[in-house]
């Protein structure tokens, strides 16, 4: 499965443009639409270039930045020719609606903002399940009544459950995380592979299933070839990956 | 003349309620007494717990019921008793949805999309199936859509007595609200297309 | 210096625990002390509480482990609260069994206590006889144990057509698997444009 890399540091176009709004130091109800409209496509075309998915919203934004960049380009010539039209062609400014739309977005965000504290404070706190009170009822088999209950009062015992579960959990096993740095998978990848003196399946480079080790793996490898450190071939399409250490005496230092 | 030790069977009945908690309504039958006395027992109670320093858990009130809780400074030693630390709070999408709802409740998706400016599908699901919203009615109109509200479990989750609670919406946001990882994030973009 | 408040620290992870109790040995790794220490500390609170006559709980140990316990004398009341639910909603316990059953039936009660991790031999009485629950079958294997599944008056009762149109659950581990690994892979990858 190909990776899909979601981009979470925005969460959509518009909390984009806060962004760079704020990042310029911009004035919210004076927004520089060329300028706002440079960086927000080049943050698009970047997107592009590291072949991330762009949802479709980000180029409708754009289309919009376009739309009032070239408005508010276009001389206003309307009120030279028929000075006589009163207030309603006071122009409208072009960037109103989308101020709008940011300031009315940027509440809500600073709204989650809040629920995100609370929902750290909340989780500070612990409670326990109800006690198995069984041993009190006499044994009455409850008649059936009309019961009161929906279905999210079931989603939500549910989900209390799962919370919940979480403190039953014998703490048997605990194993300190350890971090693992691309630089040092790097070194040992590589003396893994000159010991070799020969070459290895690219497979075999992952000894662990643990993801994060999967995934520094990957990249050390990949920054490895670009040092030109390693060579990997394949014979063919889908066959198998070999990975040997570069035997050129020189080392190739330095980035890129 | 027997005296009954209201604070002991108060502490008793919510030790046992746990977290499904237990209403004033409630309380005030299973003691068999008014409203207003057992709102007097709880805040009673309340204080012994407070005074006493040597006690690891609190009165809380919410969604509506009172429930035992423990002391919010002893978290770390709970911490300790949970095999993966991973709580899995809510992503910035399902906040900022339910923010919305929160606030604009009855309000369809589309509403909330236009206000997000993206698809808002995913984060809804995910509060749905956590329970922290609820489809509560029908828009009316062509389509019908769903409203969306809030549920118990949200205040619940959140900490909340009531919906009232919540905090009130910026009307004006600081300008400088500075959302450092999203710049980070984008310096390392200039970097990479620059190179 | 820092006092630690090890009455205080104790009685939350007790709390906590619930029914499950903790061992001497879970509570001084949590408590990062030896276990005569950690005996020492548990009979502090116990003489706190028995000394405490607002008290509704005490510490009690059963099979290996230490717990709270509500006060005997307190039973009448706990006997109430049992008696006296509003017979129209289920219990907690009733709703988690419910979703446990309908979300993965058909499935047996010792599956369903292993979730839940308590016995649920009540909570499976009160919905057979609500109707909302039934034996659909035996399960394979030795003790061919009763298989549990939603009835026909469950979906009638929540306004469902199916069991399908129950409300998806967040396909949490999965999810959060793509979530994590891209972030991860995300980090990494700006660690590595970056270096």
């Amino acid at each position: 499965m190909p990776y899909q890399v979601k981009i979470d540091a925005f969460e959509g176009p518009l909390d984009l443009l806060l962004h760079l709004i704020n990042r310029l130091e911009i004035d919210i109800y004076d927004i520089p639409v060329a300028q706002i409209t440079e960086q927000y496509l080049l943050y698009i075309k970047t997107m592009n270039e590291l072949k991330l998915d762009i949802a479709s919203e980000y180029l409708v934004i754009a289309a919009t930045l376009l739309e009032i960049k070239s408005k508010m380009l276009l001389p206003k010539h309307e009120e030279e020719t028929n000075e006589n039209v009163d207030e309603f062609s006071y122009e409208e400014d072009p960037r109103d609606e989308l101020v709008e739309r940011l300031i009315e977005y940027r509440k809500y965000k600073e709204a989650a903002h809040d629920l995100k504290s609370m929902e750290e404070e909340r989780g500070l706190m612990y409670t326990k399940p109800p006690s198995d009170l069984s041993d009190y009822v006499k044994d009455i088999r409850p008649e059936k009544t009309e019961l009161n209950v929906s279905l999210y009062d079931m989603l939500a015992a549910f989900q209390k459950l799962l919370r919940r579960k979480k403190l039953q959990r014998p703490m048997a096993t605990k194993i300190a995380r350890q971090e693992i740095s691309i630089e040092k998978r790097m070194t040992e990848i590589l003396d893994e592979l000159k010991q070799l003196k020969g070459r290895k399946n690219f497979n075999e480079l992952f000894p662990y299933p643990a993801k994060d080790h999967v995934v520094v793996t990957f990249l050390a490898i990949l920054e490895l070839i670009k040092r030109k450190e390693v060579d990997v071939e394949q014979q063919e399409n889908f066959g198998e990956i070999f990975v040997e250490a570069v035997k050129k005496g020189a080392k190739v230092v330095g980035n890129y | 003349m027997e005296i009954i030790n209201w604070s002991s069977i108060l502490e008793s009945l919510l030790f046992a309620a746990g977290d499904e908690g237990l209403s004033l309504k409630q309380l005030a039958e299973v003691l068999d007494i008014d409203e207003i006395k057992a709102n007097e027992i709880i805040e009673v109670l309340k204080q012994e717990y407070d005074k006493d320093e040597n006690r690891g858990i609190i009165v809380v009130q919410l969604a509506g019921t009172y429930q035992l809780a423990t002391k919010k400074e002893n978290a770390p030693y709970l911490k300790k008793l949970v095999d993966s630390p991973n709580n899995s709070t809510l992503s910035q999408a399902a906040l900022e949805t339910l923010a919305i709802i929160a606030y604009k409740q009855p309000i369809t998706r589309a509403e909330i999309e236009e206000i997000r400016g993206v698809k808002t599908e995913r984060p809804l699901h995910t509060l749905v199936s956590k329970a922290l919203i609820k489809e509560v009615g029908r828009a009316e109109g062509t389509g019908r859509a769903y409203l969306y509200g809030t549920t118990k479990e949200f205040l619940d989750y959140f900490g909340l007595k009531s919906v009232n609670e919540l905090p009130k919406l910026p009307e004006k946001v600081e300008d400088d609200y500075i959302q450092e990882e999203a710049d980070l994030f984008f310096e390392k973009f200039q970097e990479t297309i620059n190179s």
